[in-house]
C-alpha cells in the first residue's frame, strides 16, 4: 500500500525511563528524521505481549521499518516473524532473538563479552578475594541472565571470590538501595557489588554511602551519565559501556539502506562490543557514546 | 375455635435454648405452632421472640433442644432446608435484593425454570397475582430499590406467601404497614387459616394482635411465661405477663401551654427528580413545649418532610429554627443549633455496627466532649452511662456492642444519641417502630417529660392511637399535603382517617393555632 | 448499599416493561457506546490508517483479550467481590501449557514422560486456571478473607509459581513437534475463521453464552442477588458460598483461557506476561457501567467498556501518542467515564 | 456490613471495661504481635546478624516507608475507601523535589528562576501530595466515583506526569548547590539523632499523632463512624463528605513524604519509584487487623503490619530466598494473617 509523506519508521524499546533504551529511542529517532523518514517511539515494558501488540500496530500503520530492543529472545520470535511476513522489516538493536532468518538484522550489544569485562575488572579491583553481593536485573529477563552468567565465567574462576548473595533488584534503584542495605547487615564483611546494570548500581552506592562504607568496589553496566558521573567522583569503580546510541543510528542506516537497495549488505548477525569504562575514559562518555573513538563492529 | 382434641400441632419446638456469647437469648423454650390458627408471639424487646423463630425457620441452630416437625425430630441445615419442609418466614428486618425486580425478588432461592432458563412471564404473572392478593399497586417490575420501606415489606410478605407454606412465620410484618394494607393482610391471614396453614405472628401492636390471635404466647427473657388461647386474655393482661406490671400507655393527662414557635415551616416543597412533589407546599409551626404528630398513611411524604427539615433531603420553601432561617445549612449545622432527627430504618441510617452503645450514642455529641481537641474519656462514659439509665437501654454498659441489643434497645440508642446533644426540636419518623409496649411507653413518658422542658417534638406516626394519646396537636398528611392540623383533644378518628385518605378536614381549630 | 440501588435497573437485564425504566436503560447503555463511539471517531480521523480493515482485525484481537478477562472479571464484581489475581493467572497459565509442550509431565516413580495433545495441554491449563479460582473463591467464602486480600496473595502466588517453573526463563518456540504429537499450539491466537482470527470468534462465543447465563438462569440471577444483598440472598436459600465460589472459578478459568491466547500468539510463555491485566480487565467493567459495589453491571457493558479500552490503546499508539500522555489520558478516560455514569445517574435522578 | 458487625468491637479504641471485651481485644491485638514475632523469632535463628544493631535500623528504615504509607491508608480504609495512587504520589513527589532542586522555578513572565531552599521544596512536595489526594477525595464524594477508580486513574495520571516532569529520565545528585542554597535534601533520609534514622523517628512522631487522632478526637471518631455506616454518620451531623475529602489528603501527604524520603535516601528521584507501594500499604493495613469494609482497624494495628511485611522482606533478603520464592511466601503470609484473624474471630465467637 502506497502511502503518501515521508515514510515511516516504527522504533520500539523496552523504557523510556530508563537512560539507556532512552538514548537508543532518541539515537534511532535523530537518526531516522537525518534521513527524512516519520517516526513513532513505543515502549514495551519488557512485556512480550505488549510488544507483540506493538508490532501489529506497526503493520496496521504501514510502517516502513521497525527497530526493536526486543522483550524477550524466544518471546519475540513470533511478532518479528508476523511483521516480516507483513513486508515490514524488523532491525534488532541491543537484543538478539533466538530465531535466525526473522529479523533483517540483529545489531546486537554483546552483553555476554561486556559481563566478562565488567567481571574482570571486579576481580582486579578485589585484588581477586573476598566477598562480593551480585545484584541481578528482573530474573525473568534475557540480559539479566546473560549478564550474570558473563559475571560468574569470569568471578568463579577466582577462587578467592566469593558470592555472599545473589539478589534480584528487578533493574530498580530503590530496590537496590534496600536490597544493598539488608546484605550489608547480613554480610558485612562484603568488598564489592557487581550490578546488572547502573541503575542498581546507583542504588547500592547509596546505600553504601548511608552505611559509611566507603571501601566497597561498584561495577555496573551499560554505561549511563549518571554512571559516569559517579566514577569521576569515585564512588564506582567501572561500568560497562553499550554503545546503545550509535547502535540505534547503525541500525537506522541500514534499514534506510534495505529500503532503498533491497538489501543491507551485511550479515544478520552483528555483534557490537562493549567497553569498560573507568576512571580514565569516563571524561568522554556522553549519552552512551565515547568521544572520537571508533566503535569496532564484528560480524558474527 | 375448634376443640383441643382437634387441634394440630405441625411443628413444635421443645426445650430450645440459645446463647450469644455471654447473652442468653432463649433459656429452653417450648413453642407449639398450632395448624389452621394464628399463634401469637409477645414479649418485650430482647425478650428472644426473632431468635426462636429464626430457630424454627432454619436460620440459625439451637444450643439445646429439638425441633419436630410432625412428631418427628428434625434440625434444619438451613432456610433452604426449612423451606422444602413448608416453613416461610417474613423476618423483622427487611431482607431484600434492593438491585432486583420484585419480581425476581420473590422468586429469589426457587426461580421457575423453563429449560435451562427461568420462566420470566410465568413468574412475573405468579408474581402479580400475590401482589393483587395483598391489595397492593405494585408492579411486579419494579426495583425494589426504588420501593418505599412498607411496600418492600409487602413484598416480603408476597414472597412467603408465593411458597405455599404450611407453616407461615410473620415477624412483626406490619411494622411498616397502613392500617388498610394491614386490613388486607388480615383478610389473607383469614384465608391462610381456612387452608390450615400455622401461622406465627410475632407484633407490638396489642389491639392487632387480639383481633386477630386464636393462640398467644408470652415470652420474658427468653423464657415462655404463659400461652393461652386468645379468649382468656387481655391487653391488660398481656401488659402484665410481659412486663410483670401493667404499662400501657395513658392519655395525656394536660396540654402543655405551648411556648414560642420553635420551629416554623413554610411552603416546604420536596419534588422527586421527575418533578413530582413528594411533599406539597407545607406549612407548619412548632412551639416549645408542644408534641406534633404527624399521621398519614403509607407514602404520604411524611419521611420526606422530615428529611427536609433536618437537612437530609432538598427542596424549596423556608424553614426557620429560633427565628434563624436554616433551609440553606447543612445537616451538621443543624445538629449544631440543636435541631436532630431520629430516622425511620435504624438499621441502614441509625446505627454504627462497628462502635459500641457507648460510641453510638456520642456520635452528634463529641464536640461537646473534646472543648480541646481531645475527647476527655471520663465525661463521655459519664454521659453515656446517664443516657443508658434514663432511657432504660438494656445493656451492660457503654462498652455492649450495639450488634448484641434487641431492635428496641437499639432504636432507643438512636434516640438517645439524638437526646445527649441536648435539643431544641426533634424530629422522630416512626419511634414506635418494632420497639414493645414497655419500652414504647418509656418513650413516649421520656418525650412528655423533655417537651415538658420546653423541648419541641414532631413525630410521625402511622398508629392514630398513639397520635393522639401522645400529641398535643396531630397534622395530617395525605400525598405530600397537609390535610388536617388540628388539637388532639378536638380531634376525632373519622375525620383523621378521612383526612389520611386526602379529604381535607378543615375544623375552627386550625384557624385558632395559625399554622396554615 | 444505598448508592447503587438506583441505576440498577439499568442492568440490562431488564426485561422493563416500564416505558421510563426502558428509556433509562437505553441511555445509559447509550453513554457506553457513545464513549466508544467517540474515541473511535476520533481515532478514524486523526490516526492514520485506522479504518483498514487489518487494523480493525488486529485491534479486536487486543480487545478480545480484555473482553475474556472482563468477562470472567464482570461475574466477580457482580457479586461485590475483585479478582486481583487473573494477570498471574493467565501468566501461570502460559507457563504451565508450555511447560507441558516442552518438557511433557513426568510420572514420578517411573520416570517416564508424556506429552499430552494439545487439546489436553488447553484443558489442563484451562483446569488450573480453575482450581486457581477456586482456591480464591474458597478463601473468600470459608475462610472470610475480603477478595481483594485474598487475591491479592493469590497474585503473588501464581506469579511466583510461575517464575519457580521455568526459573525465570521463557519457554521458548511452542511448535511441539510431530514425534510427540503434540503440535499445533500456535493455532489458538493465530488461526482464522472466514477471515476473523480465532480469538475474536471465542470472545463473540463466550460473550453471547456468558450474557445468557447472567440474564436468563437461575445462577445470573443470584449472581445479581448475593451482589444486591448477600445477606437476603441466603436469607432466601440462594447458596452464596457456591455463588461466589463459582465466579472466581470462572474468572480463574478466562484469565487461564487468556494466558494460553497470549502464549499461542508468543508461541512462547514468559512468566511475567499478563502483568497488570486486572487493571485492565476491571477497567473494561467499571467502563461498562457495572458497579463495584456489586449487584449492578453487564456482560454486554464490558465488552463495550473492553472495546473502549483497546480502541483507546491502539488508537493512540497509532497516533503516536507519547508513552506518558497515554498514562495520563487513559487514567483520566476511567475515571471520566465513571463520573460521566455518576452523573447521568444524577440527572436521571433516581438517585438521592 | 453483618459480617463486620462483630470483631468490629475490638477495634482497639475499646474503651473496653467489658471483660470478655477486652480479652477479645488483647486476644486479636496479639495475633498480629504473635505473628511479628514468629517471623521475627525464624529469622534471628536463620538470617546471619540479623539481630544486629545496624541491621535493626536499616530494617526499621525500610519499615517506616511502609508504615507512613499504611498511616495515611489506614485512614481511608476506615472510611471503607481505598488509595491506590500512593505510589505514584510517592514517585511523583520525589520528582518534584527533583525537578525544583535541580532546574528551580521559572517564573514564566520574566524567565526567572528561583531556587526555593530545601525546606520549602519539601512544603511544596508535601502539599502536592495534598493536593491530588484532595483531587481523590472530591471525585470520590462530589462525583460519587467509587475510591477504587478513582485512585487507580489518579495511579496512571501522577505517574504520568512524573515521567513528563523529566521526560522519564532520573533527576540525579540532589545535593543542592550553595550558590543557590539549597543544600541538604539528602539530610531528610540520611541524618540520624541519637543514632535513630531520622525517617524512623519521624514515623515514630507521625504514628504517636495518627493513633492519638484516630482514638481521642471527634474527627477520628468521624472517621470510624463513615466506614461503619456512612449515612447514619451523616444524619447524626458528621460531614462525610469532608471527613472523607480529609482521610485522601492526609493519605496524600504521607505518600509525599514517602516519596521524599526515598529520593532523599537516594540522592535522586526517578519517576518509577514507588510502583506497587500501595500493594505493601494496603496489606500492612490488613495484617493490622483492619477490614477492608471499613469502620474497624486501628494505627497500632498497621504499624505491627509494618513491621511484619518490612521484616519479612529484609529477613528473607539477608537469607538469600530467591525472589520467586519471596514472592509465593509474601503472598501466603498475607492471606494466612488475614485467615487467622477471620479463624479466630470465628473461634471467639461473636460472628455468626
Ligand atoms: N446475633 C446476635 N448476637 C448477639 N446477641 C444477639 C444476637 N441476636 C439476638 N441477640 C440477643 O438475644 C436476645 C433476644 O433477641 P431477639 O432479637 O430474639 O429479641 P426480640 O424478642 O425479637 O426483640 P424485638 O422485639 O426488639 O425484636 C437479645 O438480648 C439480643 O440482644
Ligand atoms: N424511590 C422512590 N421512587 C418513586 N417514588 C417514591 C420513592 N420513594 C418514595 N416515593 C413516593 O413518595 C411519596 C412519599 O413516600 P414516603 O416514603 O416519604 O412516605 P411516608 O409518609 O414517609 O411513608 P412511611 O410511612 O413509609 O414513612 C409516595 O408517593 C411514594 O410513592
Ligand atoms: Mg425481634
Ligand atoms: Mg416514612
Amino acid at each position: 500500500p502506497a502511502s503518501r509523506g515521508p515514510k515511516l519508521i516504527v522504533i520500539v524499546t523496552p523504557s523510556l525511563d530508563n537512560p539507556f533504551f532512552g538514548q537508543e529511542a532518541l539515537g534511532a529517532e535523530e537518526r531516522a528524521r537525518e534521513l527524512g523518514y516519520q517516526t513513532l517511539k513505543f515502549s514495551h515494558g519488557d512485556d512480550a505481549y505488549k510488544q507483540s501488540e506493538l508490532i501489529d500496530t506497526a503493520i496496521a500503520r504501514n510502517a516502513a521499518a521497525i527497530i526493536l530492543d526486543n522483550a524477550g529472545a524466544d518471546s519475540s520470535v513470533a511478532a518479528v516473524t508476523r511483521a516480516k511476513n507483513a513486508g515490514v522489516p524488523v532491525f534488532l538493536i541491543d537484543r538478539e532473538i533466538s530465531a535466525r532468518g526473522a529479523a533483517a538484522v540483529q545489531i546486537v550489544s554483546n552483553n555476554y563479552q561486556g559481563a566478562t569485562l565488567g567481571a574482570q575488572a571486579f576481580a582486579e579491583a578485589l585484588g581477586e578475594r573476598g566477598t562480593y553481593l551480585e545484584l541481578v536485573g528482573r530474573e525473568s529477563d534475557t540480559n539479566a541472565r546473560i549478564r550474570s552468567r558473563g559475571f560468574h565465567d569470569v568471578l568463579d574462576q577466582y577462587p578467592g571470590l566469593k558470592m555472599a548473595s545473589r539478589q534480584s533488584a528487578n533493574w530498580d534503584q530503590a530496590q537496590a538501595f534496600a536490597v544493598t542495605q539488608s546484605v550489608l547487615q547480613a554480610h558485612p564483611e562484603i568488598k564489592g557489588v557487581i550490578a546488572g546494570n547502573d541503575t542498581m548500581a546507583l542504588g547500592a552506592i547509596a546505600a553504601l554511602e548511608s552505611a559509611g562504607r566507603g571501601d566497597v568496589t561498584v561495577i555496573g553496566f551499560d554505561g549511563s551519565n549518571d554512571a559516569r558521573d559517579a566514577i569521576l567522583a569515585g564512588k564506582m569503580r567501572a561500568t560497562v559501556l553499550q554503545p546503545a546510541r550509535r547502535q540505534a543510528r547503525y541500525a537506522v542506516e541500514l534499514a534506510d539502506r534495505f529500503l532503498k537497495t533491497g538489501t543491507t549488505r551485511q550479515p544478520e548477525k552483528l555483534l557490537m562490543d562493549c567497553f569498560l569504562i573507568e576512571r580514565a575514559n569516563a571524561p568522554q562518555l556522553k549519552d552512551f557514546a565515547l568521544a572520537e573513538k571508533p566503535v569496532s563492529i564484528a560480524a558474527n | 375455635m375448634s376443640l383441643l382434641s382437634s387441634i394440630k400441632v405441625p411443628l413444635r419446638a421443645e426445650g430450645v435454648a440459645k446463647s450469644y456469647g455471654a447473652t442468653r437469648a432463649l433459656r429452653g423454650v417450648d413453642f407449639d405452632v398450632v395448624a389452621g390458627a394464628v399463634n401469637v408471639l409477645i414479649g418485650e424487646n430482647g425478650a428472644g421472640k426473632s431468635t426462636l423463630m429464626r430457630i424454627l425457620a432454619g436460620v440459625e441452630r439451637p444450643d439445646e433442644g429439638r425441633l419436630l416437625l410432625d412428631g418427628e425430630a428434625v434440625s434444619f441445615l438451613s432456610v433452604r432446608d426449612a423451606a422444602r419442609r413448608g416453613i416461610g418466614i417474613v423476618f423483622q428486618e427487611l431482607n431484600l435484593c434492593p438491585n432486583l425486580s420484585v419480581t425476581e425478588n420473590i422468586f429469589l432461592g426457587r426461580s421457575v425454570s423453563a429449560g435451562l432458563g427461568i420462566d420470566k412471564k410465568r413468574e412475573h404473572d405468579r408474581a402479580a397475582a400475590v401482589l393483587a392478593r395483598l391489595g397492593a399497586a405494585i408492579d411486579p417490575d419494579a426495583l425494589v430499590g426504588d420501593l418505599r420501606i412498607g411496600q418492600q415489606q409487602i413484598v416480603e410478605i408476597a414472597r412467603a406467601l408465593a411458597e405455599d407454606a404450611r407453616i407461615l412465620i410473620l415477624d412483626e410484618p406490619t411494622s411498616a404497614l397502613s392500617d388498610s394494607e394491614v386490613a388486607t393482610l388480615f383478610e389473607v391471614i383469614a384465608e391462610l387459616k381456612r387452608d390450615g396453614v400455622g401461622i406465627v405472628y410475632i407484633s407490638h401492636r396489642l389491639e392487632e394482635l387480639m383481633r386477630i390471635g386464636d393462640f398467644i404466647t408470652v415470652m420474658r427473657d427468653g423464657a415462655l411465661v404463659a400461652s393461652v388461647p386468645v379468649a382468656e386474655a387481655s391487653v391488660p393482661w398481656i401488659v402484665e405477663q410481659m412486663l410483670g406490671e401493667t404499662g400501657g400507655l395513658d392519655v395525656r393527662s394536660a396540654a402543655n401551654t405551648p411556648g414560642a414557635p420553635v420551629l416554623e415551616i413554610e411552603h416546604a416543597t420536596v419534588r422527586r427528580p421527575d418533578g413530582m412533589a413528594l411533599v406539597d407546599d407545607v406549612s407548619l409551626t412548632l412551639r416549645a413545649g408542644e408534641i406534633v404528630a404527624i399521621y398519614g398513611l403509607l407514602g404520604a411524604g411524611r419521611t420526606e418532610l422530615l428529611e427536609h427539615i433536618c437537612g437530609a433531603r432538598r427542596g424549596e420553601g423556608t424553614i426557620r429554627l429560633n427565628g434563624e432561617r436554616i433551609e440553606r445549612l447543612s445537616i451538621a449545622a443543624r445538629i449544631e443549633r440543636r435541631l436532630l432527627l431520629v430516622p425511620e430504618d435504624r438499621q441502614r441510617e441509625g446505627l454504627f455496627p462497628n462502635l459500641q452503645v457507648g460510641g453510638n450514642l456520642a456520635m452528634s455529641f463529641l464536640d461537646q466532649l473534646a472543648p480541646r481537641g481531645l475527647i476527655s474519656r471520663l465525661s463521655e462514659n459519664r454521659a453515656v452511662a446517664a443516657m443508658i439509665g434514663r432511657l432504660g437501654i438494656k445493656a451492660r454498659s457503654g462498652a455492649t456492642l450495639i450488634g448484641a441489643l434487641s431492635g428496641g434497645n437499639q432504636q432507643k440508642v438512636v434516640i438517645g444519641r439524638c437526646l445527649m446533644r441536648d435539643p431544641v426540636a426533634i424530629l422522630l419518623d416512626e419511634p414506635s417502630r418494632g420497639i414493645d409496649v414497655g419500652a414504647r411507653a418509656e418513650v413516649f413518658a421520656t418525650m412528655r417529660t423533655l417537651s415538658a422542658e420546653g423541648l419541641a417534638i414532631l413525630f410521625t406516626t402511622s398508629d392514630l392511637f398513639e397520635a393522639l394519646t401522645i400529641a398535643d396537636r396531630v397534622v395530617v398528611m395525605a400525598a405530600g399535603r397537609v390535610t388536617a392540623d388540628l388539637p388532639a383533644d378536638v380531634a376525632d378518628q373519622t375525620g383523621l382517617v378521612r383526612a389520611a385518605n386526602g379529604i381535607p378536614l378543615r375544623p375552627p381549630a386550625i384557624a385558632a393555632h395559625g399554622a396554615i | 448499599m444505598a448508592t447503587n440501588i438506583s441505576s440498577a435497573a439499568v442492568d440490562g437485564r431488564a426485561d422493563a416493561k416500564d416505558g421510563g425504566v426502558a428509556l433509562l436503560a437505553l441511555l445509559i447503555r447509550l453513554r457506553a457506546l457513545v464513549a466508544l463511539f467517540v474515541v473511535f471517531g476520533f481515532f478514524a480521523v486523526l490516526a492514520p490508517n485506522f479504518l483498514s480493515l487489518g487494523s480493525m482485525l488486529i485491534m479486536a484481537k487486543h480487545i478480545a483479550i480484555i473482553a475474556v478477562l472482563g468477562i470472567g472479571m464482570t461475574y466477580v464484581i457482580l457479586t461485590g467481590g475483585i479478582d486481583l489475581s487473573v494477570g498471574s493467572i493467565a501468566g501461570l497459565s502460559g507457563m504451565v501449557a508450555g511447560a507441558l509442550i516442552l518438557n511433557g509431565l513426568t510420572v514420578a516413580p517411573l520416570g517416564w514422560v508424556i506429552y499430552p495433545s494439545v487439546p489436553l495441554v488447553l484443558l489442563i491449563a484451562l483446569a488450573l486456571g480453575g482450581l486457581i479460582g477456586l482456591a480464591n473463591g474458597v478463601l473468600v467464602t470459608r475462610f472470610g478473607v475480603a477478595p481483594f486480600i485474598a487475591t491479592l496473595g493469590m497474585l503473588y502466588v501464581a506469579r511466583g509459581a510461575g517464575l519457580l517453573l521455568s526459573n525465570g526463563t521463557t519457554f521458548p518456540n511452542l511448535v511441539g513437534s510431530a514425534d510427540y504429537g503434540n503440535q499445533g499450539f500456535p493455532l489458538l491466537g493465530a488461526s482464522r475463521v472466514l477471515g476473523v482470527p480465532l480469538p475474536v470468534l471465542i470472545v463473540v462465543a463466550l460473550a453471547l453464552a456468558a450474557a445468557l447465563v447472567a440474564a436468563r438462569t437461575p445462577f445470573g440471577r443470584h449472581v445479581y442477588a448475593v451482589g444486591g444483598n448477600a445477606r437476603a440472598a441466603l436469607l432466601s436459600g440462594v447458596r452464596v458460598a457456591r455463588v461466589k465460589i463459582a465466579v472466581y472459578v470462572i474468572s480463574g478459568i478466562c484469565a487461564a483461557l487468556v494466558g494460553l491466547i497470549v502464549a499461542s500468539d508468543l508461541v512462547s510463555a514468559h512468566p511475567a506476561s499478563g502483568e497488570t491485566f486486572e487493571l485492565s480487565a476491571i477497567a473494561a467493567v467499571v467502563l461498562g457501567g457495572a458497579s463495584l459495589a456489586g449487584g449492578r453491571g453487564t456482560i454486554g457493558g464490558t465488552i463495550i467498556g473492553a472495546c473502549v479500552i483497546g480502541t483507546l490503546g491502539d488508537g493512540m499508539v497509532m497516533m503516536g501518542v507519547s508513552e506518558f500522555w497515554q498514562m495520563v489520558i487513559k487514567g483520566t478516560v476511567i475515571v471520566a467515564a465513571v463520573v460521566l455514569d455518576q452523573l447521568q445517574g444524577r440527572f436521571v435522578g433516581t438517585k438521592d
